[in-house]
C-alpha cells in the first residue's frame, strides 16, 4: 500500500518515461516529508492536463479538479479549513490560459495556499498544442506551424497579482526544487513556484539540453536577496525581481524571486472582521444538537434577526 | 376595507423603496398582512419603478391583483405609466407640479410604451399633459385624483427644519406615505414606529419623517375622510417577520448551518448573499455561536468551485445566482455530481435568454436546471411557492444534498425574491438538521469514500483525519482514475440510484402536494411563486360556482411521478390546466418526460411581470369554457 | 471469407495507429469495405490501446462485433487483456518475448482490470504468464496461437538496414501488419501502396517498412496457408474515402462555406480542428479559392464568443468541442440564440459527467444540448448517424443556421468521431448552400435588424453598410434595449416561433428516417453511431426470423413529433426498444416529452465502449422474449 | 432620428446624473467624428455593466454582449473582416475580473483593437461592490465593510500581456480622451486606454473632487517619450511606462504611457501564413455560386482533399 513516510501512493505513474513531472512530485514528495506535515491535514489540488493527474500519486487528500480551476477549489477549501496545507498543481495551459482569472484573483487575496506551476510550454494531455509560455515563433514538434501569441511570463504575472512568494524551480532539480516547496509551504500567503519542467513527447525546444547549460541559481550571488523586510523596500524588491524575470536566454535564473511577509493574508484579513473565525474553523463548527435541533432555535432566531420582526400592537 | 391594493410609482433612486417600506412595517405593526412588489428597470437612477402593495385585514395575502384602489404618483412619468391600473371608484395622488408634463417631455420612457401609452390617451380623449389626463380620469372613471403640490409642503418642511432644497427633495416619498395613510386611516403610533424602525439611528430625520406624513395624512384625512378605512385585523398574530424573498432564505441558509456562502454579484441574488455579509459573525446576545465565511469571487466559476471545495470540507456551502451566472456554473455542477459533493445552489430565476430583463421575472429555468452540464449524474432540484416554504426548502436543501451526497438546485423566481411580505416566525418543531453519513472526526486514515457497498458511502470530509482522492474522472472506490468498463458500469450506476433512493425515501406527498377535496371538476397545476396566485383564484372562481384544486409541484427532480400521474388521470384531460411564468409550459414537459401525461391547456406569460389574480381568473374561465387552449397573459408595467 | 474483425493491441505511443491506417490503406486499395475503432486512454504514453477493424468483401461495414478472427498483440499487456476476445478457430499473433511476462509485473494495469483478468486466467485454469495462457488458449480453445520473436524479426532488420536497436524498435508495429497481410492474404501492391501514401517523404522508412512487412506476410503465408484469405471484394467503387470522423465532418464544414472555426483543444473535437488548419489556405490547383480563420482560443468561452462575433460579420462560423468545453459556452448559446446569431457547435460527445471517460464515448450528453442556457429560445439539435451523414449534416447545420439565423448544435458522439471508414465520395447533387436572408451588401444604413413583422428578418451583417445592434437584453427592433411588456412578449414569441417554422418547413421525413417496410413487428429506435449497429443487428436477426424496423431519430429539436408518434403507436408498446449509449435513455425522455409516448424497453451501454452486433442482437433477443424490460450491455475492454 | 455627423443615437441615456461615462461617449463619438469613420464599418462592443450601455448611444454598429466576454466577440468581428475598425468598452469587472483571461490574451495576440475600460473601482449595474482595480483598505459608501483584495493595475497588466499602445484618460477631460482615442484607433494593434471615470453613486472615494488636483499629463513633461522605435528600447520604455502606472497618490499620470508599433498585429500574422486573408477578408468570400452549389465542388474537393482518397485497384 501506499505510506506515509515517502508520501507516495502506489497509484502506478502514467507520465511519459522522462517527463519533468516525475521530478515535481519526487520533490514534493520529499519536502512533505521533510516537513513532516500529516498527509491527512494536507490537500493536493490539481487542474486537468498532465500535471492534472499529480495528486493521484501523493499520498495525502488528493483533490482532481477541474481545468483551470483548481485555484478556484483550493481556495474554498483553505477558506473553510485554514487548518489543511493546500497545495495546488496545475499546468501552463491550466493555471495561465482558461484559469488565469482565479490565479490572479489568488495573488489579490493572498490566500495562503503553494501553487504549483507545471510549466512546459505545451498542452501536454492533448497532445502539444502551444500554451501561454511559449514564446511567439517557437515552434515545438507538435505545432503546424511557429506560435502566433506572445507569452505569458508567470513571474511577471504573480509579482502584478500580489503573490508575497515567487520562486522558480526546475524540475530536473529534485533537492533544489524540494527547499523550494518547503519555503513556499512555511511562508504566510500565496506562493507561486513555476517549475520549468520539460515535455520530452511534445516540446523538442525546453529540454533538459536546453535547460543544462542555461540555468543558474539565484541564491549563488551572495547579494541577492529576494525578502522584503520593510514594506517601504517593495518597489525595489518587486522590480528587481521583475528584471530577473525577464532574463530568458543563456542565463535563466532559478531560485527564489520574491518573498513579501509582510502582507496580510485573506485569513488574517477575514479573522479581523470576524474574530470567531481564528479560534474554530468553519469546517469544524457546530450547526446543530445531537437530537438534529439546528443550534439556532426559536430564541436565538429573534434574536439574531431582530430587525426583521415586527411586534404586533393592534 | 378588508382589502386594499396600493401602487406607488416614482422613478428609479427616488426612494419608493423607503417609502413602501415605513407604509409595510406600520402596516404590520397594526396587525395587517402586506404583500409587495417590486418593479424596476435594469438602471441605477432614473428610469420608472414601482411598488405593488396589498393590505389585508383578513389573511395574509397570497397574491396581488389589479387594478389598485390607491395609486401615488411621485412624478408624471408615473402618472402616464399606471392611470389605467386605478379602479374606478380608487384614488389618485399626483403632484400638481407636474401638471403641465406632457408625455413626450418624459425622455426616460422607451419608446416602445411612450407610443402605446400615447394612444391609449388618445382613445380615452385625453390630451398629453398630465393636467389633461387627470381630467378625464375625474371625469370619465370615477377617479378620485388627490392633486398635492409636493414642492410645497416640502417648502414647509425645508422652512421648519432648515433644510436646502435639495435636502427637502429626499422627503418627497414620505408625503405619498402621509396621503396613502390618510386615505386608509393607518394610525400615528404605527406609522411612528416604523419611521423610528427605518430611521431611528438619525434621529432629526425621523423627526421630519413623521411630521410631514403626520401632517399631510392628517390633511387628507380632513379633505376626504378616510373613505378607505382598512378594518381592525382579524389575524391572529403577535408578532410577524417583514422580509423579501432574499432576507427569508438567507435566514433559513443561517439556521440550517450555512458556513460558507460564495457569490459573484447579480440581480436578483445578490440581496441574499449581502444578508449575509451582515451576519459573518454570528453573535447572539453579544457572543459568536458561529462565523460564515461569505466570498465574493472573482466569477461564477470561481463561486461555484469553491463553494464545492469548501464543501468538502464539512461546511454547509451555498452559493446564489441567477440565470447568467448559472450557466457558468454548469461545469463544475458535473464535478459535484460526479464526486458526490453535498452543494446547495440557490437559483433565483430572471426573465432570459441570455441578459435578458435582469431584473424582472421568470419561470424560464426550470428544463436547464434539470439537465445543465455534460453527462449523467443526480441532482436535486427544489422549488419553493411562498416566503415560509422557502425557509423551510433552505434547510431541507442542505439536508438532501448532505444525506444524498448530492448537489442541490433550489429554485426561486425573481418575483419570490423580491416580493416583501408579512408571515409568521417559522415552526421550529418542523425544522431538523441531517447530516447523513458526514464524518468530522476519524481516527482511520484509509477510506474508500466511494466504497460501492451501499449507494451512500460514509464520507470523511477533508481534515477529518482519513485521507481521500476526488477527481473528475471515471474513478474507483478509492477516488482514483479508473477507466477499467466494469468499475465505470458500476459506479456510474451506484451514482445513478441515488435518484431512485431519494424518489423512495422522500414522500411523494411532500414533492407535490395537492390542494383540494377530491370533488373538485378542474385541476391547475404550477409551481414556484404562482402557488398563491393559483389559491386564491380558486377561492375566487369557487365563490362563482367552479370547484378547482392545484397541484404544486415542488420537486422536480426526482419528480413524484405516481402521485402526479394519479392526480392528473383523475381529471378530464380538457380539464387540465398548466399555469407557469414561461413560454414553454416547462413544468408540463417535465411531467410529459416522467408520466407520459400531456397536458393541454395553457396559461403562461413571460412579459417578466408576475401573474396577477384577476387575469389568472379570467384565463382559468376562459379555458374552462373550453374557448381556448392556451391563454397567454399580458397585464402589468 | 467475405468478413474478418481484426484486433490489434499495443500500448499507447507504440506505433498502432500507424499499423492501423497501413491496413486500412491497403485493403481499401484492394477494394475492401473497412471500419476501424480505437480505444485508448486518456494517457500520452504507456497505457493499453487497441484497434478494432472490420473488413468486408462484400459491403461497407457499419458495425463492429466480437470475437475477433485475428487478434495481434504487440505487448504482454494486450494478450492479457484481450485473449476472450479471440473467437475460437480465431488466430493470435504475439511476441515470444514476452512469454515469460507474468500479468502481475504489468504495471500499467489498472488495479480493477488486473483483478478481473487474474481471475478469468484462475477460471479458464491458465497460469499467470503469457505462455501459460497462450497455451491454454491453444488447447482448449481452438486458438492458433502465432509466436514471433518480435526483437529477432527486428535485428535482421537493424542489421540489414544499420539501424540502432532503439531505431528498429520503431518497426514493431509493422510486423503485426505482415502478419495479419499474411493470414487474410493481402497482395503486396496494395501494401506497398498504403506504406507509401504513409511514408512516401520518407523512402527509406517505407523502403525497411515494405520489406519488412512483406518478409513477415510471406513466413506466415509459408507457415499457415493464409488461412483467413479475404474473398476478392464485391464492392463495386472506383475510389473511396478514407476518413474519420472528424475528418469528414471538417470536410463537410469547409465544402459548406466555413470560413472561422474557433476551438480550445479537446479529445475527440480537437482533431476535426487540427483537420481545418491544414487547410486555411484554401488551395486548388495552387490557386487560393478562400481562407479559413482557424483561431485557438484561450478558452470555450472565447471559442463561442468569438465564433459569434465572427459569425455577425457574414462569416460562416463555427466552433468544435465536447462535453467541458460546451459547458462553458452555455452563456454564448443563449447569447446567440437571443441574437439571432447563425452559428454552429459541432458537439463531439465523449464519457461524462464531468471529465469522465475523456477518450471513451457516450450519447450522454443529447438532454443538455436541448436545454442549455437559461431561459428560452429556439436553437436546432442535429445528430448524424454515420460518416456520410456527418457530411451532409455539417452543411445542412450551416443552411438551417443561416436561414433561420439559429444557433444549431451539430451533435456527433466519440465513436463516429474516431472510427476511420472507407466510404464512397459524397454525391454533391444533394448539396446545396442556403445562405437564408442574409445581407452581405447593403446601401441602407438604417434597419431593424429585428422586424417583427416576420419570423425571420432580413440579416445585413457587420460591415454590410447598415448599422444593426445586438445586445443580450431584451431588445426593441432596433437592437436597443427595452423592458416593454409588450415588445418583450412580441419578441419572444418572434424567436420562439422559429421552432415551429423549422418544424413545417422541413420534413418530418428527414428528421427521422424510418427504416423497414411496414410489416415488421418490433421497432428498434436510435440515434447517432448507433444507427449502423443498429441497421446490422435487424439484419442478422432476421436471418432468424426475427422482423424488425428501426426509427432513427436525426433532429431533436425541432422533433418530428408527429411522424414518431405515428411509427411509435403503430407497434405493440411492448415490442418497442430503444437503444442508446446512456443510462438514462436519453431520446426516449425526449419522446415522451414531446409526444407523451413512453418507451417501455431498453438497451443501454455506459461503459465508454461502443455497442457492439453480437450483444446488441442479443439484447433484442432478451427484450422480445419479455424476459427483461431493460438490458444493459458492457461488453469491451 | 440619430446622426452620423455626431456619432449618436437617439436613445436616451439611462446613467446616473453626472456619472463619467457621459463623458466617455462623449469623447469617443468625438474622436470617430474628426477620423471621419463610418460608422457602418465601425464596431462598438461592450459586456455588461453600466459601461455595457454604451454602444446604444453611438451611431455606429454596436454589439452589446456577455458579461466579461467582449473581447472575445469583438476578436472574431476583427477577424473574419479586418476592414472594420472595432472598438471595446467594458467596466473594471468585466475586463479585469471576470473577463480577464480574454483581456491577457488580447494583449498575448496584438489583435487590432482598441479596448476603452470604464474604470470606476466599483461594480456600477450591481450596486456598488467592490472591483478588481479598487485598493485594499479603500470603503467606498457602497460597501459595508473595508475592500479585503488588492487592486490590479490595469496598466501593468496590459504591458505584461502585450498590448502595444497603453494609455490613461479621465472620462472629464473629454477633449484630451478624445485624442487618446483617435491615437489608439489610429495605432495599429492592441490597444488599451484605462479611463479613470467617477461613479457619482457608489463611488465616494475616487470622485471629481479626488482627481482634481492630482491628475498630470505626461505629454507636458517634453523629454517623455514613450514610443518604441527601435527593438532594444522595448524593455526601457516598458519599465518607464510600468514605473509611471505605480504613481498613484498626489500624482496620478494621465496620458500615453506605452507604444511599440514595431510589433506584428495578429491580423498579420495571420496574413504571413494565409496571403488570402489579407486580400479579400472571409466575410467577404463567396462560399457558393448563384444556383446554391457550393464553390467547391466534386473536383475541388477532391484536389483538396486528395490526401483522403484511395483509388481502388482490384
Ligand atoms: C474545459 C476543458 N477544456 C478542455 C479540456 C481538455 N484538456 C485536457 S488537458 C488540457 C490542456 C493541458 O495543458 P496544461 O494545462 O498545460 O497541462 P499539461 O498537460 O501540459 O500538464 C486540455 C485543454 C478540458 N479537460 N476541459
Ligand atoms: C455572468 C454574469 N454575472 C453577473 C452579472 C451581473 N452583473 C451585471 S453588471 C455587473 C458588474 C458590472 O461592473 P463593471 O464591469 O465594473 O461595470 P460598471 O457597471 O461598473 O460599468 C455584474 C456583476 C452578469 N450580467 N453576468
Ligand atoms: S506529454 Fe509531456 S507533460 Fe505529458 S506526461 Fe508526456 S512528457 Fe510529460
Ligand atoms: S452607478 Fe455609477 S457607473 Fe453606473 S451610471 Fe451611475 S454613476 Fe455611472
Ligand atoms: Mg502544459
Ligand atoms: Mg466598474
Amino acid at each position: 500500500m501506499a505510506s506515509k513516510s515517502t508520501f507516495r501512493t502506489d497509484v502506478w505513474i502514467d507520465w511519459c518515461p522522462g517527463c519533468g513531472d516525475y521530478g515535481i512530485v519526487a520533490a514534493m514528495s520529499k519536502a512533505f516529508s521533510e516537513l513532516n506535515l500529516d498527509p491527512s491535514k494536507l490537500v493536493v489540488v490539481s487542474g486537468i492536463g498532465c500535471s492534472g493527474k499529480t495528486p493521484h500519486f501523493i499520498y495525502a487528500n488528493g483533490v482532481h479538479t477541474l481545468h483551470g480551476r483548481a485555484i478556484a477549489f483550493a481556495s474554498g477549501i483553505k477558506l473553510a479549513n485554514p487548518e489543511l496545507t493546500v497545495v495546488v498543481n496545475g499546468g501552463d495551459g491550466d493555471l495561465l490560459g482558461i484559469g488565469v482569472a482565479h490565479f490572479v484573483a489568488l495573488g489579490r487575496r493572498n490566500l495562503d495556499i503553494t501553487v504549483i506551476l507545471h510549466n512546459n510550454q505545451v498542452y501536454g494531455l492533448t497532445k502539444g498544442q502551444a500554451s501561454p509560455t511559449l514564446r511567439r515563433g517557437d515552434k515545438t514538434k507538435s505545432l503546424p506551424a511557429p506560435n502566433m501569441q506572445d507569452a505569458v511570463n508567470p513571474i511577471a504575472l504573480a509579482l502584478s497579482s500580489g503573490y508575497t512568494f515567487i520562486a522558480r524551480g526546475y524540475a530536473l532539480w529534485v533537492d533544489h526544487l524540494k527547499e523550494l516547496i518547503k519555503q513556499a509551504i512555511r511562508h504566510k500567503g500565496a506562493s507561486l513556484i513555476d517549475v520549468l519542467q520539460p515535455c520530452v513527447t511534445y516540446n523538442d525546444l525546453y529540454t533538459t539540453d536546453y535547460y543544462k547549460d542555461k540555468l543558474y541559481k539565484l541564491e549563488d550571488d551572495p547579494s541577492w536577496d529576494p525578502v522584503v523586510s520593510r514594506i517601504e523596500e517593495v518597489e525595489d524588491k518587486m522590480s528587481k525581481a521583475l528584471a530577473k524575470s525577464l532574463e530568458w536566454g543563456d542565463r535563466i535564473p532559478v531560485g527564489v524571486f520574491y518573498v513579501n511577509p509582510l502582507i496580510e493574508t485573506y485569513n488574517e484579513r477575514i479573522a479581523k472582521r470576524n474574530p470567531t473565525y481564528s479560534i474554530i474553523p468553519p469546517a469544524k463548527q457546530l450547526i446543530a444538537k445531537n437530537n438534529g435541533e439546528p443550534i439556532i432555535g426559536v430564541e436565538e432566531f429573534k434574536k439574531l434577526f431582530s430587525d426583521y420582526i415586527i411586534k404586533i400592537v393592534k | 376595507m378588508n382589502d386594499i391594493h396600493v401602487l406607488i410609482g416614482g422613478s428609479q433612486g427616488s426612494g419608493i423603496d423607503t417609502s413602501s417600506l415605513i407604509l409595510a412595517s406600520a402596516l404590520s405593526r397594526s396587525g395587517y398582512g402586506v404583500l409587495s412588489n417590486r418593479e424596476y428597470y435594469s438602471n441605477i437612477v432614473g428610469r420608472h419603478s414601482y411598488i405593488h402593495m396589498r393590505v389585508s385585514a383578513l389573511e395574509i395575502p397570497r397574491s396581488l391583483s389589479y387594478p389598485v384602489d390607491i395609486f401615488a404618483a411621485l412624478d408624471a412619468e408615473s402618472v402616464f405609466f399606471h392611470f389605467d391600473d386605478i379602479s374606478s371608484r380608487g384614488y389618485l395622488i399626483y403632484d400638481t407640479g407636474v401638471s403641465k408634463t406632457r408625455i413626450r417631455m418624459i425622455s426616460s420612457m422607451e419608446p416602445e410604451s411612450r407610443s402605446r401609452i400615447e394612444s391609449k390617451l388618445r382613445t380615452i380623449g385625453a390630451g398629453d399633459s398630465v393636467e389633461s389626463l387627470v381630467n378625464v380620469l375625474e371625469s370619465k372613471f370615477n377617479i378620485t385624483t388627490i392633486g398635492l403640490s409636493y414642492s410645497s409642503i416640502l417648502d414647509v418642511i425645508s422652512e421648519k427644519y432648515g433644510l436646502a432644497k435639495a435636502e427637502a427633495q429626499r422627503f418627497k416619498n414620505s408625503i405619498v406615505v402621509g396621503a396613502i395613510a390618510g386615505l386608509i386611516g393607518l394610525n400615528y403610533e404605527s406609522l411612528s414606529y416604523a419611521i423610528d424602525r427605518r430611521f431611528g439611528k438619525r434621529p432629526k430625520i425621523a423627526a421630519i419623517n413623521k411630521a410631514l406624513i403626520a401632517g399631510v395624512a392628517d390633511e387628507i384625512k380632513e379633505n376626504y375622510g378616510e373613505p378607505l378605512k382598512l378594518e381592525k385585523s382579524k389575524l391572529n398574530l403577535e408578532e410577524v417577520l417583514l422580509v423579501s424573498g432574499n432576507d427569508i432564505i438567507g435566514m433559513g441558509k443561517i439556521v440550517g448551518g450555512l458556513r460558507y456562502q460564495s457569490y459573484y454579484p447579480i440581480t436578483p441574488a445578490t440581496d441574499e448573499s449581502v444578508l449575509h455579509e451582515t451576519y459573518e459573525a454570528l453573535k447572539v446576545d453579544g457572543e459568536s455561536i458561529g462565523s460564515i465565511i461569505v466570498f465574493q469571487t472573482e466569477d461564477e466559476i470561481a463561486a461555484v468551485n469553491s463553494a464545492i471545495g469548501a464543501a468538502l470540507t464539512g461546511v454547509r456551502a451555498s452559493t446564489s445566482t441567477s440565470g447568467p451566472g448559472f450557466s457558468l456554473m454548469v461545469e463544475g455542477l458535473g464535478w459535484a455530481g460526479k464526486n458526490e459533493v453535498p452543494v446547495v445552489i440557490t437559483y433565483y430565476q430572471r426573465g432570459g435568454p441570455s441578459t435578458g430583463l435582469p431584473t424582472r421575472g421568470s419561470q424560464s429555468d426550470l428544463l436547464f436546471t434539470l439537465f445543465a452540464s455534460h453527462g449523467e449524474f443526480p441532482r436535486v432540484v427544489l422549488s419553493s411557492g411562498d416566503h415560509l416554504e422557502a425557509f423551510y426548502d433552505a434547510i431541507q436543501a442542505f439536508n438532501i444534498a448532505e444525506k444524498y451526497q448530492v448537489p442541490v438546485i433550489h429554485l426561486i423566481d425573481k418575483f419570490l425574491a423580491n416580493m416583501t411580505a408579512t408571515i409568521p416566525l417559522p415552526e421550529w418543531s418542523k425544522i431538523r438538521i441531517d447530516r447523513g453519513n458526514t464524518i468530522l472526526k476519524t481516527d482511520n486514515t484509509v477510506w474508500r469514500r466511494f466504497d460501492k457497498n451501499s449507494i451512500i458511502s460514509p464520507r470523511p470530509v477533508l481534515g477529518s483525519g482519513a485521507i481521500t482522492w476526488y477527481t473528475g474522472d471515471e474513478h474507483n472506490e478509492l477516488g482514483h482514475i479508473t477507466e477499467d468498463p466494469i468499475n465505470r458500469l458500476e459506479m456510474y450506476e451506484k451514482r445513478w440510484k441515488k435518484l431512485q433512493l431519494i424518489d423512495a425515501d422522500i414522500p411523494e406527498e411532500e414533492r407535490a402536494i395537492y390542494y383540494g377535496d377530491g370533488d373538485e371538476d378542474f385541476l391547475v397545476v404550477g409551481w414556484g411563486s404562482v402557488k398563491g396566485t393559483i389559491l386564491d383564484s380558486l377561492r375566487e372562481l369557487e365563490k362563482e360556482g367552479y370547484r378547482g384544486a392545484f397541484l404544486q409541484i415542488k420537486m422536480f427532480q426526482p419528480l413524484p411521478s405516481r402521485l402526479i400521474s394519479k392526480i392528473l388521470s383523475s381529471f378530464s384531460p380538457e380539464r387540465v390546466i398548466d399555469v407557469e411564468n414561461n413560454i414553454g409550459g416547462q413544468a408540463a414537459r417535465v411531467i410529459a418526460m416522467n408520466t407520459g401525461y400531456t397536458i393541454r391547456k395553457y396559461i403562461l406569460k413571460w412579459t417578466g411581470r408576475p401573474i396577477y389574480l384577476m387575469e389568472l381568473i379570467d384565463g382559468i374561465k376562459r379555458i374552462l369554457s373550453e374557448r381556448e387552449d392556451r391563454v397567454v397573459l399580458s397585464y402589468g408595467k
